[in-house]
């Protein structure tokens, strides 16, 4: 139990990867809405990673912040903005 | 108690891994949303029915987590589908669309 | 009345919420509740508020609880046999049903448990006009739909509702 | 406290696991963006579970607030992208 709560237990590795994955992903997509909804799931597994680590209270920042704000002032952006990257 | 409570985390998280395959084998975006809506919302209320068998003190808060689910899952769905119909997404086959048709005939506004 | 109402039900929220019965909790809740009443509450309460108090509404409630766990089962069964099946036998379309409900309220429950429905989702509502995705179309003519897929809940919203 | 048997708890994380994978995958290949959003939503479902089986292991009861937090939060997102489809926001 205790080295599955370490920070270099294996589930953080892959949550860390997956993190990683997806942050590349958010890089190369050309459509600027799709990176944002991957960069929403970005925070979703940051906040995962958190609460494994036995830290709730920046969990429940994380997810406000991610999920909720980040989300929503990306779109008002992309909508002042241009869609598409070129 | 103990038991119900294993086997409705049994059949939570199988429903969960079902739905998720849904998502993945499904041919367009309207049936994507089914196997996603209905599969996570089932697998969900199982999972943490599950949880509040072995936890009995923690049944206020799961109730309030499911009722909530319950809720806004169909809700976020049905926004998107009409979103995505209203983009032009077609459906897969040659399958019946009389939501188009209302709209060619200006019954619904575009 | 109305204020009353609704300050009960978001203090049963806050009490759910919250999960414990501290002195300080309660007062705070109580407050809370009131305030918040005094700007929401004819929305929360709507127009008549003596609804809330009749028991044949709420037995109709429990009924339809029990009728709407049934179809999830029901539904949830076959999104498995259709996912797990080599060919994935569906048949998909857009169909039109009516309905007799009236209030916004009963119809935004009825598209809800619609979506929840075997093979069923809700793309729009348009007037007493549902447009529904549906997986597995068995006829395309508007009497057909209703009866496959309304009138099961409609029985049971009609006494909750109106 | 009761704790669960080890096959029981590696059944279900395994069955989460694989359950996100796929959503993550149908995020990353979805032709439409309509299809990233689906692979979203159902992730955020998936993840509430998870954030729940979390607290249940540890024996936390504030960790369910997490959860509760994060699906209110989640579906601000999702219908802030329908808005912007049907050129609201």
């Amino acid at each position: 139990m205790n080295f599955l709560q370490s920070p270099l237990s294996p589930v953080v590795t892959l949550l860390s990867i997956l993190a990683m994955g997806l942050a590349l992903l958010a890089i190369y997509l050309k459509d600027l809405l799709a990176a944002s909804v991957a960069a929403g799931f970005i925070s979703l597994v940051a906040s995962i990673i958190f609460l494994y680590l036995q830290a709730p209270d920046v969990a429940m920042t994380e997810a406000a912040i991610g999920a909720g704000i980040t989300t929503v002032v990306f779109i008002i952006a992309v909508r002042k903005t241009e869609r598409y990257e070129k | 108690m103990k038991i119900v409570g294993e086997i409705f985390l049994i059949i939570g998280s199988l429903f969960l891994f079902l739905s998720a395959l849904g998502l993945l084998r499904m041919p367009d975006v309207y049936n994507r949303m089914q196997a996603g809506t209905k599969g996570t919302t089932f697998g969900a209320f199982f999972s943490i029915l599950g949880v509040m068998a072995m936890r009995p003190e923690w049944f206020l808060k799961g109730l309030s987590i499911i009722i909530f689910i319950l809720l806004t899952n169909p809700l976020s769905s049905h926004a998107l589908l009409r979103a995505t119909h209203r983009l032009g997404v077609p459906l897969a086959k040659k399958a019946i669309d009389a939501y188009a048709e209302d709209k060619e005939k200006g019954i619904v506004e575009k | 009345m109305r204020l009353l109402l609704s300050t009960l039900v978001l203090f049963l929220l806050w009490m759910m919420f919250v999960a414990s019965l501290d002195p300080q909790e309660i007062v705070t809740g109580l407050f809370v509740a009131f305030f918040t009443s005094l700007i929401t509450g004819s929305v929360i309460a709507g127009k008549e508020p003596l609804k809330w108090l009749s028991p044949k509404r709420w037995f109709y409630f429990f009924l339809f609880a029990l009728y709407f766990i049934k179809e999830l089962t029901l539904a949830n069964l076959d999104v498995a046999y259709r996912v797990i099946h080599p060919r994935l036998p569906i048949n998909p379309g857009i169909v039109r049903v009516k309905t007799k409900l009236k209030t916004p309220i009963a119809k935004l429950v009825l598209a809800n448990s619609i979506t929840m429905t075997p093979g069923t989702i809700t793309v729009d509502v348009h007037g007493d006009t549902l447009y529904i995705h549906w997986i597995d179309v068995k006829g395309k003519d508007v009497e057909t739909a209703t009866k496959n897929i309304v009138e099961g809940f409609e029985k049971y919203l009609e006494v909750i509702f109106e | 406290m009761n704790s669960l048997p080890l096959w029981l708890e590696i059944t279900v994380g395994v069955f989460i696991g694989l359950a996100t994978l796929m959503a993550v995958w149908r995020i990353i290949r979805g032709p439409t963006l309509s299809d990233r959003v689906v692979g979203l939503d159902a992730a955020t479902t998936i993840t509430m579970v998870l954030l729940v089986m979390i607290g249940f292991f540890s024996n936390r009861y504030i960790y369910l607030d997490v959860s509760l937090v994060y699906g209110v939060l989640a579906f601000l997102g999702v219908v802030a992208i329908a808005r912007y489809f049907e050129g609201g926001v």
